[in-house]
């Protein structure tokens, strides 16, 4: 759809090595100056089974899977079925496969595609050590149009530590592949040039990185892990990181353990984190009741994957929207945030420290697989802004109130090792001192206050991104952003303009920015990938939307496309 | 209390460990000598106060550190343990104690117990057993006897064979095992300065009667008595004197010298921007 | 207010027997054919600390405290500023202490009330085993007109194992208290003598065990228990109860083993409950989406306090809902019901059990503490409908599909023992024969199944108590549908006529069931007892809601009482 | 599969107890050993696959119970042994088994170990422990060496005293311990039996090799070797036994005698309503 933008799946059986390739090929690509995204997906095996590496290679900055595929590459076709509903083909796509290692499934050469075979196998045994998904690589280099010194150098830097033998191999076997391609295939339409820029510009990263680094710059100095997929490579990341930075991670016994352990590190002054995914977010939310009534800042990241209950470990869904909104005990405002992006991973994990600090409370951050896993090539982020400065008391004496009504309702808070400050932090309700309390007056005004110290924040411009103009909107929130500002794109390219917005500030909701960014509209569109309509029964709760409201709702497994929100906007006007 | 913040610090009594709130508990309970024997451990270390945090879990007994003028907090039910370990982690220099009771503890808190043991942060953990749930009117805790039939929840008891917490310690790896009673406050304040003061995970369990529920406990102070055996590192010694052990003897059962887990928390970055480097192209 | 209705608070110190004499007075109320409402309050003391009771005598069935109270008795005054709060005077209210035990608080006379001293003490003193609280209770008895005949019945059958001496102490005490009052009080107003009624056709029951009966009566056979205020009591009755009936009630060691064990206990056919308060349940949060997904009948009680967090376990509020409804993590349909009255706690249980085993999913009841905790007469529920009846396969054969789509989205569960319905129960995504899948078109066909059985369920007229007419429509739900409904009784005595939607289904939501009842009203109040207009934005995000709509949303621990809904209306009208 | 549902049983081979579902491990993954020498102790034993339910929580050694032609249930991390508990307990007639892996059942459900073993309900708990989080790309799990630093989580190592389970299944009141290896299926299959026809919490610990995350494991069955002594009825002497126990002996260590628990569940109510007469006025 993208005239600057090719999309390209590489498929094999276990041990085929498409993982290793896709990654090579999206180095090269970012090297020579693309932008580009790489997402993948497996069967069902714990390790071995097939698997498909997505890419997306780009002449602008790229959030979102395209439409369709126009190169499929299979190293082999086993059980490539299983994969078949998540690459849509373009019409006239080119689909390469090995003859050697059986034929293409029946239902792919039913497509309008078209069909090349190519000897990998064959061609790889005739080089020392020659690999097939290498050959791929050099075939699809040629394809788009990436310099051989582009992938020889980045060969030379990933396979530095297995000697000049591997090294060889891997260059034999891309240039090979890029010989096949001239000869064996039809000339297809390549990328632009990319434009210059300077190297060290930008970082090639996955959102789960991207939020790791996030939360480092934003403070964070202790961090607390329970393994989980697809949130564990956030905590795998932090582990040394965190580790340099003068902090330290700590392998908890479970989630319990690691929400409190967080908790009571962040007690005593130390900006702290925990990353989880639905199943294990659940089991805190006991505990983050007890920051909000306790007034401890902290943040726990929720990588969200299908649910309900064990669900898809391995796939994107923003289903656990109500229980971050909603999910604590009796009446616990705090902070919910969602990255839109990749990049924002890293924006939003660091603004979430920040603000869990300034306002003493927890904040979950609601990031997903398909933006937690991706891999892509990002702006490198500017300086730091948004830090944890938490606001502590000038000089503490006798009367030290913890919890003091103030007029923003955040109180200042003493840090063991204050003399004089010393206090009993409570999730009992009570007194402004700390001592618990049952009278209604201090239930009143302590509610009172954690409420007032969110409502009464000014967040400013980050609650949103806010764009384009048009008496239609679409609001859509976390990873589903990508693909409805594809589409807005697309749509302003053809001189219609519709408005986004997508919320990165869930929580506290913001009803007057978000009438602001509304006025004149007449048509809403509520796009979000879950089953319930979880964002739009949000939206409805606590704002006013005006005109007409449609939603597109779609579950997991599945992304939601660009086509597919154009589709929903094409029909209705 | 009479600390000096600019750094010379006076003489520090018990009573200034105390803080102004009234205890809830009931008259005669024995979390009250726990408290007592708490201060005075403090006032013998001479821990300046504000280097010290209590937590705790939910429970008569886990209401402890609001009567104390140290750090305190009160956290959810059985999570006292992880709180104190993030707690220290983080902050080593300050001296952690976590308490509770036998159903914070071992019931609902049973893992973190289990796994406090084995990591052996140094931290200090006195459990109030008084072999009952105090706060919930009386229940059957973990450490109450198969065939004690007062709750209405287990009318014919729990029927189930009891938690024997020193032996849980010393099979998950902590480090300084001991058991005291509320009938010998100086004895416990004594055993709780050694705990405090040796490295890595402590476990102190205190014989504190529940007047209220468990009114037969009362006769504790009649019943307990000095272990026989002195502490030893030796764990295979110590299991077999807990084979003798009738859940009354008094003593440090066990003193072990593994390396305390604590990361360095040492910062080697010129700046955190430095962690990105690793993703430039 | 109601002239067919008296209010007695009893105050004193621990030990004073306060509630001992409240509960034999309204025993004593029932008997003599009264209907009755009795609730606590202590101070933070664990045991032996001041307490108040209170005690609502009324002619016609009563569900909620007055606005104010006529009468207040102290055996002493001991710490009784901590309940100011809570016992509101009637102007004119008679105020009765004792002077040996100390003169009343200041503030007490400086209102607008009638106080007298009564020698309660020494009086006591002077029978042999004579205590003051019994003394309390014969001034009470006098007061309000119960005959000293139905008393010492009554304390015959109490006091039947302590010994002819007690009896005859208590009623020696009795008597003189009814003397004292003869003497040395003003005529009060008494009720009007009650309506005759044939013995038995009553109960006199606290929510909690109307809670646990309901249970029972539905079919419940096994309960697993960890004990928290203000829900304890349903399980310690469920334990003797639920074992005399054939099932068993197992003591466990934390909430994450309660809910899983009744989980198990219902995988083998045993309707299953459990029964907690707002940190215990947030705690089973996880578990109850392994039910939904495994589709396993379960119901979980949470009896409601104030949060967040630990909060004030001994005080009532409603601020679960929004956890109930949406704190699970994915998209997990489920029901939430809550009971309207203490005698709908038995009512709303049983149906809760019936549906929960109907539609293979878990249901939350939403109790609360005042509805737990108080203490009522209420009629006797009527024969057992809403029983237990899960559908089972009629044969299982080779090809037995454990999800099967049907029409019903309702899939026949084979119970373990069933020859060939071996099949695995799956938190993960799985395919209609259970395996797990994470294909595309399994995850939203099963997604739609689950919420279509819900969703396709006709709920009948159960889902809410609708009452009265006209153009202004009161919606709550749970325990503030008492003072609400009897402040719309008020209003219709005063001959404005009012609707009441109490909603007892919460989830599912029932819009066109409500968009029925809401025919031709302009105005819509909303009354809910937390501070985050939960409720609400429930019925914002669920609902249309016609006219003009108001909410009323008064936090705990004070309940809302008939005359704050009164003043409401008024204010508005 | 070859069962009467009429009650005439033909015999069952192992294979009558494999459904069809293939299993999602790693080729030389040790759970398949465990899958096969379960469903020959179920052949041994000839037990109506619909009176088995095999209960699991999550894991790659959890998801055991689709690759058997029994009853299943496929539960949430760390829980299975709560829910097989709630289903022996209501439905005692039931050969219930609960399997998972050490990760599963020593860490997220430490907690219901201990309490599962204090409550000797009569069911068999089977751990495949491969001393590491398999399903989740390999983490320390409580029995990996604290040196073992093969994880980007614990790049140093965990470095925490490892969990010794037969210890705390000891120490907690399991009324049947054993251990066994995937290198010896058959005698794995013959343990199993034991286990199952043990009455009350039977604990089998099976070395069971992750041949991708601890391929070092490989040698296990070079290293494991009989228990140099018999099975035991004495804690005590169970336990001097457990102090030379290098994590590799297989065999039955421990087997008790202690009563089950298991409630009568006996009706004595003429009709529900009779529970309510307590509250006639
Ligand atoms: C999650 C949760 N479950 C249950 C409770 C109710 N609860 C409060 S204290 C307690 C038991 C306390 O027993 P123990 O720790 O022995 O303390 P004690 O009161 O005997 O000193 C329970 C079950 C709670 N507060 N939170
Ligand atoms: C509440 C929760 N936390 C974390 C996870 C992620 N998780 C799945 S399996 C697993 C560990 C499994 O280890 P083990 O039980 O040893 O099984 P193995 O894969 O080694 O057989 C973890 C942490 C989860 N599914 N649920
Ligand atoms: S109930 Fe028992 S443990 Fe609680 S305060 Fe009273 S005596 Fe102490
Ligand atoms: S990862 Fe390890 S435990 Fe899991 S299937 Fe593979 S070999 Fe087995
Ligand atoms: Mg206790
Ligand atoms: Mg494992």
């Amino acid at each position: 759809m993208n005239p600057a933008s090719v999309s390209i799946a590489l498929a094999g059986s276990g041990g085929a090595g498409v993982l290793t390739s896709g990654n090579a090929l999206l180095e090269a690509a970012a090297q020579a100056g693309w932008y580009a995204y790489l997402s993948r997906s497996a069967g069902p095996q714990i390790r071995g089974g097939e698997s498909v590496t997505m890419l997306r290679i780009c002449n602008d900055p790229v959030e979102s899977p395209d439409d369709t595929f126009e190169i499929l590459m299979a190293i082999d076709w086993r059980n490539f079925e299983r994969f078949a509903a998540e690459i849509p083909l373009a019409d006239n796509a080119l689909v390469l496969g090995d003859a050697d290692t059986g034929p293409p499934p029946g239902f792919l050469t039913a497509l309008p595609v078209r069909y090349h075979e190519l000897p990998l196998k064959r061609t790889a045994s005739g080089i020392a050590q020659g690999r097939p998904n290498m050959l791929a690589l050099g075939v699809l280099a040629e394809l788009i149009g990436i310099p051989l010194q582009t992938i020889t150098d980045m060969l030379n830097r990933l396979l530095q530590t297995k000697g000049q033998v591997a090294l060889d191999a891997g260059v034999s076997c891309v240039t090979a592949g890029m010989e096949l391609a001239q000869k064996k295939l039809p000339a297809v339409q390549r990328l632009p040039a990319p434009a210059p820029r300077s190297p060290g510009e930008r970082l090639l990263i996955t959102g789960n990185e991207a939020t790791g680094l996030g939360a480092v710059r934003g403070g964070v100095r202790f961090v607390a892990a329970y393994p989980i997929t697809p949130a564990t490579e956030i905590l795998e990341w932090l582990a040394p990181s965190v580790d340099k930075a003068g902090g330290t991670l700590v392998q908890a016994e479970d989630e319990l353990a690691s929400i409190n352990q967080i908790i009571g590190a962040s007690f005593g002054g130390t900006p702290a984190l925990t990353a989880t995914s639905g199943p294990g977010m659940a089991l805190m939310l006991e505990s983050i009741g007890l920051a909000v009534a306790a007034e401890i800042p902290i943040v726990v990241v929720d990588v969200m994957r299908n649910g309900p209950s064990t669900g898809i470990p391995t796939k994107s869904e923003q289903a656990d929207l109500g229980m971050a909104l909603y999910g604590l005990h009796g009446d616990a405002p705090h902070l919910v945030l969602a990255p839109t992006s990749v990049a924002d991973c890293l924006f939003t994990t660091q603004w979430a420290v920040h603000l869990a600090e300034a306002l003493q409370v927890p904040a979950i951050v609601l990031s997903d697989q398909s933006l937690g896993q991706s891999r892509a090539v990002i702006e490198r982020p500017a300086d730091l802004t948004f830090m944890a400065r938490r606001e502590t008391p000038a000089s503490v004496s006798d009367g030290y109130q913890r919890y003091a009504l103030t007029a923003s309702g955040v109180s200042p808070m003493a840090i063991p090792g204050m003399a004089g400050g010393q206090y009993t932090a409570d999730g009992l309700e009570h007194s402004p001192v700390g001592t618990p309390s049952g009278s209604a007056a201090d239930h009143a005004e302590q509610l009172h206050k954690r409420q007032q110290k969110l409502s009464g924040f000014n967040y400013g411009r980050h609650w949103a991104d806010i764009e384009g103009k048009g008496d239609t909107a679409v609001i859509t929130w976390g990873s589903t952003t990508g693909p409805v500002r594809e589409a807005l794109a697309r749509r302003k390219a053809a001189g219609h303009t519709t408005r986004l917005i997508a919320v990165r500030l869930l929580a506290p909701a913001q009803p007057a920015s978000l009438g602001d960014a509304l006025a004149g509209v007449e048509r809403v569109l509520i796009v979000e990938q879950c089953h319930g309509q979880q964002f739009y029964r949000y939206l409805r709760a606590h704002y006013e939307l005006p005109g007409e409201v449609r939603t597109f709702c779609k579950p997991g497994p599945l992304p939601i496309r660009p086509c597919d929100v154009l589709t929903q906007i094409e029909d209705w006007l | 209390m009479s600390v000096d913040t600019e750094g010379t610090t006076a003489a520090l009594a018990a009573r200034d460990y105390k803080s102004s709130v009234k205890p809830v508990w009931c008259p005669g309970c024995g979390d009250f000598s726990v408290l007592s024997a708490l201060t005075k451990a403090l006032a013998e270390m001479q821990l300046p106060p504000e280097q010290v945090a209590v937590i705790s879990g939910i429970g008569c007994s886990s209401r402890i550190p609001a009567y104390l003028n140290t750090y305190g907090f009160h956290g959810v039910h059985g999570r006292a343990l992880p709180l104190g370990v993030g707690l220290k982690v983080a902050r080593p220099e300050l001296t952690v104690l976590v308490s509770g009771g036998d159903g914070d503890g071992f019931s609902i808190g049973g893992n973190h117990f289990l796994h406090a043991c084995r990591r052996n942060v140094d931290i200090t953990y006195i459990v109030m057993d008084n072999q009952v749930y105090g706060m919930t009117k009386g229940q059957a805790s973990p450490t109450t006897a198969p065939d004690w039939s007062l709750s209405k929840l287990t009318p014919e008891g729990p029927g189930i064979n009891p938690f024997y917490p020193l032996v849980i310690a010393l099979a998950s790896g902590a480090n300084f095992i001991a058991r005291a009673s509320t009938s010998d406050p100086n004895g416990t304040a004594r055993m709780l300065v050694e705990a405090i003061r040796h490295p890595g995970f402590s476990f102190v369990q205190i014989l504190s009667p529940c007047v209220t529920f468990q009114p037969e406990q009362r006769d504790w102070k009649k019943l307990v008595r000095p272990a026989p055996v002195a502490a030893t590192s030796d764990p295979a010694k110590a299991a077999r004197r807990l084979m003798t052990d009738d859940n009354l003897f008094v003593g440090i059962l066990y003193q072990g010298s593994r390396e305390p887990f604590q990361p360095r928390l040492e910062n080697r970055l010129e700046h955190p921007t430095e962690l990105e480097e690793q993703f430039a192209v």
